[in-house]
Order: C-alpha cells, then structure tokens, then sequence
C-alpha cells in the first residue's frame, strides 16, 4: 500500500524563520511516516501557487501551507479543496475561503501588540522609539506594524515614535538606518523591530556608539536572538511557536488523510508570548542555542 | 551564382531560420522528455495547462520586453509597473482603495472588470511612455531611467494602497485569470494570441522592421531617415502596456493585488528574451525566441518543483541548465552557418 | 547675382550661401558658398578635414549650419533631421558606411520603405526580388537575404550606392562612394552617374582620387581649411590633376604623385608563404577561401598585391596575421617556421597588420587619439611594473603627428571627432611604432588625400628602405604602380600573376586580375 | 598648432575631465547642501563617517563593476557571490558550519581573521573567473552567465549554511568592520584605498587601457594584438575578489554572515556605476566617477532616513533623483561641448 505524500509549502527559504518550520514539518511527516514534497515560495504568491498546482497533478493527499499572502493564495487554496485535498494553513490564517480543514497559528497582529506591551512595562513613564518596520507590502510586516500602532497609537504622548523606517527585514539595512536614525535623533530608550534579524542590525548600531543601555526589542525568536537576550544585547523577541504550529498541522493533516479524522479544533490559536531574560525557558527553540 | 544556388538558398533561408531559434527549442524538447521520463504525469494536459497559466504573465511582459531589447534598449521597471497597474486596476474594479478582504465573488462595487483592464493598460502604456520621453528628450539611458521608475512605481504601489493588498474581484474578472476555454486556460490565451500579434508586427509591418533597424544602429536608422526617437517611445509604451495586461490576468488569478507583486520580475523577463536569442545589443531577436525562452524556464521551474528538488539545489540547477541552454545555442549556431 | 545668371545656362537647384560651422574649439567651415545645377556632376574637393563631409551633412540634414543660408528649388531650406532632406529629393551616400549590420540587405535597400503586399504586411519575396535587381545594377550579384555584417567593405559600399540609387532624387551626394572600390565597380559607377545626369539629376560628388574626379565632373569646388578655395570649370577637356592639386594644397604640387624609384630588391626572403589554404568559416560564410597560396616577401621589398573586390586579398592578410584560422600550408618568418594563432602572436613575432575596415576593426571610436595610437605597443611605452610611460608615449605621437601632418586638437580627443584621412594616418602610427619586420596594409590610403597618401607612400619607401618587408593591398591601382618594387594579382583565392613594379602597367595588371576565368577553363 | 595651443591643451585636459565629472559631483554637493539645511546635524562628522561606511560595501563592488563595464560586460551574480564569500569567511573564521550562535568576541574557534580574509577573496576571485571563462569560451552573453550565477551562488550559500546565518567572529575580524583609524571607520578606509588603487590601474597602467580598448571595440582590440579572452576573464576575476572583499568588510560589520545577504545589491552596484557616468555599451567611465555614484545613493538613502521620510515617499524621491542626476549631467556636457 502506498505511503501518504503531503505538500509543505513555506513563504520563503530565504528566512531561518521559514526554513525552521519547514524542518519542522518535514521531522513531523518523518514521523507520522508520511512522504513530504517540499515548496518554498520564493517570496512570489504566483510561485507559491505553481508548486501547489503542481501538487495537485501529483494528487497529495494533503497540504500543510503557511501562504505568503493570505489573500492571493486564497485562489489556490480553494482549487485545492475543490480538488478534494485537505489544506491546513500555519501561521497566516486565510479568510473567506470555505473548507479549511484547519488552521494552526500565531497572529501577527497579536504578535506585535505583545511587543509593544512588554516595551511599555519596561518604561511605564513613557519612552522615546525608533521602529523598523519589515518589507513593505509583506504580509507580516503590515500585521505586526499595526499590532505595535495598536498599543502605542493611544499613548501617542507618552510614547512617541521618533523615528520610524523599514529596513526591509535584512540585518544589514537594519544597521545603516539605525546608525542614520541615531545620527539624527540621538539615544532613543528602545527600538522595536519587526524580526530578530533587524533587532541584531540594530544591536550592532548602538554597540558601535557604546548606547549599550538601549532596550531593542526584536520578533520571532531565533536561536541566534535568544542568544542575544541571553547576554542581554536584546531586551525580547516575541515567541510564535513556529514548530509547535508545524507539527501540529502536519498532525491533523495527516490525521484526515488517513481515515477523514476531523479535528478537535478548527482553529488552534498560540497566544505570542515576547521571551525575556527572566523566561528564556519557554523559548521553543532554546535548545539550538548550545 | 546561377538558379540552382538560387534554389539552395531559398529553401535554405527557412531552415536557418528554423535552426536559428532551434537551439533553446532542442533544449526545451529535451527538458521536456527527461522530465517525463522521471514521472510521467508531468505531461499530464492539466501540468502542461499549469505551465501554461504560469508562464503566461512573465511572458507576455516578456513580449513588450523583446520590442525594448531588439532597440538595444532595456527595462527593470516592469515588476514595479506591474504592480502599480494591478493596484490601479484593483481600484477601479473595487471602486477605492478601501480592501474590503471580501474574497465572495459578489464583493465589488467597482466598474467591472473592462473599466478595470482598461485601467490597467492606459495606465502602463502611460508609464511606458513617460519612461520613454526621458530617455529620448532628457537622453538619459535607458538602465538608468528604468531603474529609477523601479523605485518610483513600487513608492507610487504602496502610497496608493497603504501597503496593503486589494483583494476580492467580481467573478466576470477573475475569470480572466481562472477561467478555461475548453481545455485550454484564458491567460494561456491571451499570451498566445498576445505572441502572435507581436510576432507579425515585428516581422511583417514597416514598423516592426524599423524596430529593427533602430537596435541594429540608430545613428544609422536616422540618417536613412527614421524617426528614432519616436519609435524608441514607442517601444516602451509597448511594454508598458503590456505590463498593464499582465498586471490585470495576475490580479484575476490571484483575485488579489499586492503591493509587493512582480518584485524580481524584470530579471526573469530579461532572461526570457535573452535565452530566447535576443541579443541585449539590439537589432537581433524574435518573438518566437522570447516564447520559447519564457517556457523554457517555465517547464524548468515546474518541473523541478514537481520531482520534488529541494528549492536549494533547484536555484544551482535553474542557473547551470540556464547558461547551458544558451551556450548549447551558440554552439549550435557556431557549426551550423556553414 | 545678375552675372551668376548670365553665366549659367539653367537656375542652380542648390545654392549655398555664406555656410559656416563651429564645433567645439574647430571651425569646420567658414562662409562657404557654391551652387549645383541641375543635370550636372559637381566635384567637392579638398584635403583630409578641409570640410567636405561636414557640408555635406549640413546639406543632408545630419547637423545644422552655424550661421549661412541654403537655398534649395528657390526655396530657402532648413533641415531638421534627414529625412526633411529625403522628402526634398536630396539623397546621400555617407563616407562612413550607414548600413545596418544585423538586417539583410533586401531590409536595407528598403528601410522604411518596404513593399506591403496582401493585408498591408511586409511582403519578403517582393522585397528580395526587387532588391535583387537594384544592386544587380551596380554589378552586385549577391543573395539579398545576406546579412550586411557579412559583407565585405566593399560590397557594403556597393549596396549602398545602390540604395541611393533606387530612391527618387534630384541631388544625390556622395562623399567618398568609391573609397573602397575597384576599377571594374568604378566604372559602372561612372556610367550610372552619367545616366543620371542625363535624365537631370544633380550629384555632388567627393573622392580623394583625383582622375576619378577629372573623368566624371563637370565643375569642381575646392575647400582649403574650411574656406572656399575656388571653383574650377572643365574647360573643354577635362580638369588637369596638377591644377587640382595646386588648389587643394595652395602650392604646385609636381612632385606630389610623383613615383618613388623603383628597385628590384635582392633582399633576404623575409616572409615565406607555401601552399597556405583556409576553410569556409561558419560566422563568415561569404569569405572567399584561399586556395593554395605560394608568396615570397624580402626584406625591404614593397610587394603590392592587386585584385577585384573578392579576389581574396584581405582574407591572404588576415590569414597571415592570425586573425583568422589556417587549414593547411605553412608560413616561415626569416626562415623559421611559424604558426599564429591569433593576432597577439603574429605582432609578438614581428607582423602588422593595418585592416581595411578602419570603423569597425581598426578605431576606438571613443577612445582618445593617444590610446588609438599607442594600444598595438602598449608594451613599448610601459615600464616593467605595468605602468604606462605617458611622457614617451605622448613624445612618440607628437612625432607622427609631425611626419605624417595628423591634424588633431589634443592628443585626448575622441579619434571619433578626426576627419577620415586623418584617423587612419592615426592607425598608420599605431603600426609604425611597433617598428614591425614585416607590415601589411589593407587599403592603407582609403580615404586619404592626395598630399598625406604621397606622404604615406613616401613613409612605406623609407619603412621599406630600413629593410621591412611591406605588403600593400590596395584597389587603387595607380597606388599599386606607384610603390610597388614588385606586384602579384589575385583572383579568388588564388595568385594569378606575378611581375616586378617597373615592367606593370595597369592593363597588364587589370589582365592577370581577370585571369582565372581562362585558367578554370584549362583546368 | 604651435607651443600655444599645446599649452593650451595640456591645461584644457583637467578642466575638461573635471567638468565631465562634474554633473554627477555638482549634484551630489547639492544634495548636501540641502539635507544639511534641513537638518544641520546631517553634516555632523560622526553621520559622514556613518554615511562612508554604508556606501562601502556596495562602493567596493562597484570599483570591480566599473572594470566589467569598461569592457561592455555586466555582472548580475554580485549580491549572490557577496552572500556566498560571505558564508565562506565565516566559516573559515569559524571552523565550520555549524553556527556557535555566540555573540560574544571570543566565540571564534576557527582559522582566524586572516584566512577569513583570504578564502573570502579568493573564492570570489575564482567564481569571478568560472564566470569569465563561460563568457569568453562559451561565448554566452554575460548578462545570462551572471544571471545563472546569481542563482547558483545564492543555491550554494543556502546550501551550505542551510539557510540561517553563521555569526560571532573574534574582535580581530570585527575590526575589519566596526574599527576606527583615527576618527574615519575601517571600511571607509579600505574602500577610499581600493578606489585609489583602481584610479591607478585603470589609468595609469597598461592593464587598464587595454581594459578601455577592448570596451570600446573589441574586435580591433584583438587586430591590436590583445589578448581579448584574458582580459575579460581578468575584469570577471576583480569583480570577483572585490565581491569577496566586500563580503569580509560585511560580515565584519554585522558580525555574522547571512544567507540572504545582499540580495538587489546588484542593481544598486550597477547604478552607482552608471552613474557614475560609464557607459553600459563599455570603453567610456571611471572610477571618480564611480565613487561619486556611490556617494549619490548613499548620500540620498542616509539623508531621506534621517529626515525620517517615509519609505513609500523614499522610494519615489530616491527614483526621481536619481533620473534627474543622469539628465542633468548629460545635459551639461551637451552645454560643454559646443
Ligand atoms: N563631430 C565633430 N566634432 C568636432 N569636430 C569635428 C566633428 N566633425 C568634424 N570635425 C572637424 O571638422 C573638420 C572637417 O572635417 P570633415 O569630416 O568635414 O573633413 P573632410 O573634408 O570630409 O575630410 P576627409 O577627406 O578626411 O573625409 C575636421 O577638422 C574635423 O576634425
Ligand atoms: N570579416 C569578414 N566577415 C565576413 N565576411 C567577410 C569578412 N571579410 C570579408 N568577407 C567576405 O569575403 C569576401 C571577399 O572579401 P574581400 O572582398 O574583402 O576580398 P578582397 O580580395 O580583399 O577584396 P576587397 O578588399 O577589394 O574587397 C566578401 O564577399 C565578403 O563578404
Ligand atoms: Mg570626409
Ligand atoms: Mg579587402
């Protein structure tokens, strides 16, 4: 009797975030002894929705997907469930499209309002910010921007963003528009940044002007930023439990495609948490960090 | 020099021809087989269609592409342009800019889908044609003008849409990116008839052959008394419109306009044109070449994909059998003139 | 303008008044003024840079006039651009060559102006049909669907004469239309120009081959450093080179053509060729291929090598100086055998080579005249880090440009902005300062005017009396006499012909050159 | 043409090449001007120095750039080989692949700064001459070659580094990016000695006028007896080294070498040299030029952030200025001509 063969589709390869949950769910699939075909969206939605296309035509039995974009994967996805296959969406959570067999996720909004509420404790009388926000125009980068406007666009007096520019994601950008960001405004009391990748960019800025006591605060807890937060260059990055999510959805995916099993919930939500100092423990990914 | 090398050279001109653009086709032939043969249901009409479907959008920029390089000229704006143009379809579709996420095909309020293709076009073609002034009036190169509306229409993109995507067209729309005529998809469709439309204007019109001309060397084209600089405008416009037509089949497929569309998308048309024998000189090319150069990357991408390469190793492996197809051509050429 | 009136039997169909024309630092032409009847073939003469192609480019549009007037059919006229001027049934045949090299020559002959047939679309058939038989006219039998980049400079020209030809006009200019051509094309040319002007066209015509412009010109107008150095009228017979001369130069000038002596060396044979053939190369199918070539060069021998436009001459050249693949044959240099395989190695042995096509293989159109000058002998004017000796270099110019009177502005000008004569004195330079053993030259005068090409051939002699072996391949069989110690001909790939400079003449030339004919037919 | 217009000319020669540098350079001081009457504190030495050491990395690629268009000849593959030389100095400097994640400066357990240093250039070096040799020997245009490299290089580091950064390098290597010599950062240093050094060869040396020649016409280039194929491998191989060397100032400064460094870097390198004012047709252009170039985007970018402009709104200004700086040069000269 064949094995099972399921699709595990990811944003991009391009970013240890994405290639973390791909590892993920190819160790799950490993497990539940099921074959995984492997996509990487290459940060393009028309890519993304080829390699499920092509999915398709090798008739899957099921799809764990963490789509680029939750509105142009839309289309795919329900060819898809029209087709038939089970889809489970990881991280992003698609609207409107009915059918979902599950979704398994982190908001990012919620995400970003976490940072920003751990950033507000640690100045209760108010603070002066820099913010680097991510790519423009990528899904992730708009959900968690609102998130930090959510929290701090009330408190607009107390905390006031005085700088704010994207850095597109990428460690170095990150550094210059810091060191520009510094240049013009001086020491700012944090810097919230929309991954960990600018929050280290932005680490090596500050350490470069001895602005040592800054708070930077960075997003999706990478080994290398636990690691951070662990010498204390960083004052949090938010947790999404990526793996967690991961196999979870290769779980339930698999589970349906064996024998129709629906699962429990529907939707399986992971509240962010923004790791610190004090409960570096909860990071999922901490045993990388030896 | 009598009537029977008349002869010989006759029928030989169509076998050049045929041999001209014969090395990417053997090429593409190849990757086809050797991809059917690792597994078969990779000529399955629904994979063929997919490839179909997914080259149609490059492709068709890819066509304006070729117009622009036979003029020895270039444009890396079209990944941005092709997002302003969906953006601007998007709006005149949903009637604003407001997103309503509506994904139901009964969400717009807009000006359907014809105001929207419209839209589209007369809005790239613009662009094209703004592009095109500068570089003839202002004379600044053409690298340097495009690069500069790369930046430019990506700022235009996010300014109009706040970042955000516009999603959730009408169903008469989205059927222009999902849709099938029998079998057959629409944007498979339109890329073909778009092909052959190019391709008689290039080959058979006075202003095909002027394009020609131009890129075969404009100071000369001038003194035999074309209009360089018109024509030069021309071509981007070209693109430009074309950008705007990809644009629209891509939002309708994706039922979805984002901001950050068609990044990248200028190196994958450029490619195209040039694997397809276009030379970035100008002067030499064909619409046929750019077709098999879009498809040849296209099989190469799905086909990969579909035996499951790891997308690392597929990266290293699109690179080499990309320079391959092309050295393999000029080999080709290099043995065959005789 | 009463006595103009009296004078001339028909009212002019061009006249220039008072044209002057600046570029930067250079003033090209200053008030210069002449008139062009119809019906009649006006000669436009004078030395390299004295302004000619600059008029005429005014003339067709290319560039405007500084300040002056030009009136045309009584009409005042001010082109644009080159097609006003097409409108106004002025045609011209440019000196550098303005084909297109990636289109055929079908697409050339009728840029912007193709045959539709059905639907409105380009009909190719009727293209290549008509073309057919308009370069036919000027003796061209080639297939129109030929690419123009394989072509030879020759051929070029010839098409693009035909071209002209084939437009409606009532002013044809020519600069320089036979600078590449053979006696055999020279004549059908003569002929067709004849023809035109029997049927009232107007053709202004430039050439630096003076018993060209004596046999074919009704009046000539002289330019002299951008000035107008006066008109001359054929007066009964046809106009006298030494009265040209004296006009051009401003001094009599008896000496200028006047033949080196001529000796017979009994130099050491310094470049031995046996048996040397070649294949057809694919990326140049219209190459003519040697056919076995047996040649002696001696030291201090100017051998000059005579042949029609495809006899094969430049491809013997290009072979011998590694520029293009030998298939069989051996070539010897003082006695050692020796097998270039490009054109690195030939001039690391002691060959040069000046090319024919000076545009697209000799200049830098770019690049300054210091650069062009010095780019075959990089090696000589560097030091032994790499660094270029700038102050030898620029010495060593300043010194050619002395003996060889290269008219220039700055040694960093662009090569681009030197009038034709004086680039190639520039390219002439550039092999002169590698001091070589043997020097080949490919048309080493196209374009030259009559006092620098007395100069170069006076160059040549010396080159050849501090014992280099000189080979000369020239169209200009006159040149051919004039310098050559000895003289072979060619036709198709073969040496047809063989005899020492002071027995040739040019019908016996012009008979070995024809020869192959009789001996395919013995064969 | 006596002593006085030879006089004449020897002065004419650097007023000359100083007004034909000068469009790019008047604007870039316009610029200047402006941002700091904006905000006075944009010419505070310690935002030059910042200002120095952003334009570095991709300044140094750009002096190797420069060589490759001198000859007509381009290089896509630049922000791939940067991130793959870059995964090569870390492990080097680490010892391996396997990623301590330590950010402390004692982490490093590998072969030290130096044979960082060396694997970095060489590896570049190397890629940079595979590239050549394809171009010249393949007769593959090296727009495709370098296309395909820019897949493969970025295949390869993702392979190697499985797709996550390597970082935390001894305070030795550091330096290399976050140093100061006096008051004036490391990388800006290097660079301002690399371009010099560039400056030199390209003008001054027989390497460089050969590197002219072949640019400006390359056929008559090989009748003057160059070596044609060597000299455009050589300019491959520069690019090469200075990717590599660009990559270990890189890593350096970020203390850690990521697997998506310096994706697009092509195009911004590119256009610090074509602005530069080197022509993309090859034999016209030079490394002031270049510099400036540089300094032109880098002063744009640092002084749009740091009058916190919006990105949208940056993208758009940086395009439009960019165009205006290219047309405003080559108005000038058209000024300056006549
Ligand atoms: N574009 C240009 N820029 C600067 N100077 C120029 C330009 N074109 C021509 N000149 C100068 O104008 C003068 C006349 O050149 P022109 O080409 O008209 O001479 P010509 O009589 O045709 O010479 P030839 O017989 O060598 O062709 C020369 O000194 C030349 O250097
Ligand atoms: N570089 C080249 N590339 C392609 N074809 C060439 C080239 N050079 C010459 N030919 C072809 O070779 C043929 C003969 O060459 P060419 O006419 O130069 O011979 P030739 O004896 O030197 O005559 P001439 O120099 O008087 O024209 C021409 O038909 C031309 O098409
Ligand atoms: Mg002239
Ligand atoms: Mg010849």
């Amino acid at each position: 009797q064949d094995k099972l063969t399921i699709l595990g589709s990811v944003p991009s390869l391009g970013f240890p975030f994405f290639v973390h949950m791909l590892n993920q769910i190819k160790a799950e699939a490993q497990a539940q002894g099921v074959n995984l075909v492997e996509s990487d969206g290459q940060n393009s939605a028309p890519k993304q929705t080829a390699d499920i296309e092509a999915a398709l035509v090798q008739k899957v039995n099921a799809i764990v997907i963490s789509p680029l974009d939750v509105n142009a994967l839309a289309p795919a996805i329900e060819q898809a469930i029209q087709a038939g296959v089970p889809v489970v969406t990881i991280d992003r959570r698609v609207d409107g499209v009915e059918g979902i067999l599950a979704h398994v996720g982190a908001d990012n909004v919620k995400g970003g309002e976490a940072e920003a509420q751990a950033m507000v404790a640690a100045f209760p009388d108010g603070a002066k910010i820099f913010h680097l926000q991510g790519q423009p125009g990528a899904g992730p980068a708009i959900d968690r921007n609102k998130g930090v406007h959510n929290v701090l666009d009330p408190m607009k007096d107390k905390y006031q963003i005085i700088f704010e520019q994207t850095a597109n994601f990428a460690r170095a950008e990150a550094l210059s528009v810091t060191e520009a960001g510094l240049a013009a405004n001086g020491k700012p009391d944090a810097i919230i940044c929309a991954n960990d990748d600018m929050a280290l960019g932005a680490v090596e800025a500050c350490a470069a002007r001895n602005f040592t006591d800054v708070k930077i605060y960075g997003f999706d807890a990478l080994p290398e930023a636990l690691v951070a937060v662990r010498d204390g260059k960083l004052a949090g990055t938010v947790e999404q439990f990526p793996g967690e999510q991961s196999r979870t959805a290769v779980q339930i995916a698999v589970a349906y495609a064996k024998d129709k099993t629906e699962p429990k919930e529907k939707l399986v939500l992971l509240t962010p948490i923004v790791i610190g100092k004090d409960n570096l423990d909860k990071a999922e990914r901490l045993g990388e960090t030896k | 020099m009598t009537s029977t090398t008349e002869q010989s050279e006759r029928s030989g001109i169509n076998v050049a021809r045929l041999l001209m653009s014969f090395g990417p086709l053997m090429f593409l032939a190849l990757l086809i087989v050797v991809f059917t043969v690792l597994k078969p249901s990779f000529i399955d009409p629904i994979n063929i269609f997919n490839i179909m479907r997914q080259i149609s959008i490059t492709g068709l920029i890819a066509l304006g592409m070729t117009f622009v390089i036979l003029t020895a000229g270039i444009d890396l704006s079209v990944g941005s342009l092709l997002a302003f143009c969906g953006m601007v379809a998007a709006v005149v579709a949903k009637g604003g800019t407001a997103n309503t996420l509506s994904l139901s095909t009964s969400g717009a309020q807009g000006f359907g889908w014809f105001a929207a293709l419209l839209a589209a076009v007369v809005v790239g073609a613009l662009a094209g044609g703004v592009q095109g002034f500068a570089i003839t009036r202002l004379k600044v190169p053409p690298f340097v003008v495009t690069l500069g509306g790369l930046t430019v229409f990506r700022g235009l993109t996010l300014t109009i849409s706040n970042g955000g995507p516009i999603s959730g067209f009408d169903a008469s729309m989205r059927w222009f990116g999902t849709g099938l005529i029998g079998p057959v998809p629409v944007p498979a469709i339109i890329f073909a008839a778009a092909a052959i439309l190019c391709h008689i204007v290039l080959r058979y019109t006075r202003y095909g052959r002027a394009v020609y001309a131009v890129g075969g060397n404009a100071e000369a084209a001038r003194l035999s008394g074309l209009r360089v600089d018109r024509i030069l405008i021309s071509v981007y416009v070209i693109v430009g419109f074309f950008a705007g037509l990809a644009a629209f089949v891509l939002s309708a497929r994706l039922n979805s306009s984002e901001a950050v569309a068609g990044i990248g998308y200028e190196l994958t048309v450029i490619s195209a044109v040039v694997i397809g024998g276009t030379s970035l000189f100008g002067g030499i090319g064909s619409v046929g070449g750019t077709v098999v150069g879009a498809a040849l990357i296209g099989v190469l991408q799905n086909g990969l994909q579909f035996n499951n390469v790891s997308s690392y190793t597929q990266s290293i492996v699109i690179g080499l059998i990309l320079i391959l197809a092309v050295a393999f051509d000029r080999w080709l050429k290099s043995r065959v003139r005789r | 303008m009463p006595t103009a009136e009296a004078i001339a039997p028909s009212p002019p169909l061009l006249a220039v008044e008072g044209v002057t024309k600046r570029f930067a630092g250079v003033t090209a032409l200053s008030d210069v003024s002449l008139e062009v009847r119809p019906g009649e073939i006006l000669g436009l003469l004078g030395e390299n840079g004295a302004g000619k192609s600059t008029l005429l480019k005014i003339l067709s549009g290319v560039m405007p006039p500084s300040s002056g007037r030009i009136v045309f059919d009584g009409v005042e006229f001010n082109p644009h651009n080159p097609q006003d001027a097409k409108r106004l049934g002025i045609v011209t045949i440019y000196q550098e060559l303005s084909l297109i090299p990636t289109l055929t020559v079908a697409e050339n002959i009728f840029i912007g102006r193709a045959p539709l047939g059905r639907f409105g679309l380009v009909s190719w058939r009727k293209m290549e049909v008509d073309s057919r038989a308009i370069i036919a006219r000027v003796g061209l039998d080639l297939d129109p669907a030929t690419p123009v980049s394989a072509l030879s400079v020759a051929e070029q020209q010839l098409v693009e004469i035909a071209r002209a030809l084939s437009l409606k006009s009532r002013l044809i200019i020519m600069d320089e239309p036979t600078s590449a051509l053979t006696e055999t094309e020279v004549q059908k040319l003569m002929s067709i120009m004849g023809r035109l002007r029997k049927d009232g066209v107007a053709i202004m015509f430039v050439t630096h081959r003076l018993e060209e412009a004596s046999a074919i010109c009704d009046r000539m107008t002289v330019l002299r450093d951008g000035r107008l150095a006066g008109h001359l009228d054929r007066d009964g017979g046809p106009i006298k080179l030494p009265k040209i001369i004296e006009k051009m130069v401003g001094r009599a000038a008896s000496e200028l053509y006047a033949r080196p002596t001529l000796r017979d060396v009994a130099g050491d044979v310094r470049l031995s060729v046996r048996g040397l053939r070649t294949v057809r190369d694919p990326q140049a199918p219209h190459a003519i291929v040697l056919e076995g070539i047996d040649l002696d060069l001696k030291a201090g021998e100017i051998l000059g090598v005579a042949g029609l436009v495809g006899s094969g001459r430049t491809e013997l050249a290009r072979a011998i100086f590694g520029a293009d693949r030998i298939a069989a044959g051996t070539i010897t240099l003082d006695g050692k055998t020796i097998a270039p395989e490009t054109p690195a190695d030939a001039i690391a042995l002691g060959i040069g080579l000046v090319p024919e096509d000076r545009k697209h293989q000799a200049i830098f159109a770019a690049l300054g005249i210091l650069t062009n000058f010095s780019v075959a002998a990089l090696g000589r004017y560097s030091n032994a880090l790499g660094f270029m000796a700038e102050r030898r270099e620029r010495q060593a110019l300043a010194s050619y440009r002395k003996a060889l009177s290269i008219r220039m502005a700055s040694p960093e000008q662009p090569i681009e902005g030197l009038s034709g004569g004086n680039q190639q004195k520039v390219i002439l330079a550039r092999w002169l300062a590698r001091d070589p053993k043997v020097l080949i030259v490919d048309e080493p005068t196209r374009g030259v005017d009559v006092g620098a090409k007395a100069e170069v051939h006076q160059i040549l002699v010396q080159l050849a009396a501090r014992g280099i072996a000189i080979m000369m391949i020239s169209s200009e069989l006159p040149e051919v006499l004039a310098v050559s110690d000895r003289i072979v001909t060619m036709r198709r790939g073969r040496i047809t012909g063989e005899m020492p400079g002071i027995e040739a003449t040019e019908e016996k030339l012009m008979e070995l050159m024809a020869l192959d004919q009789t001996q395919e037919a013995t064969q």
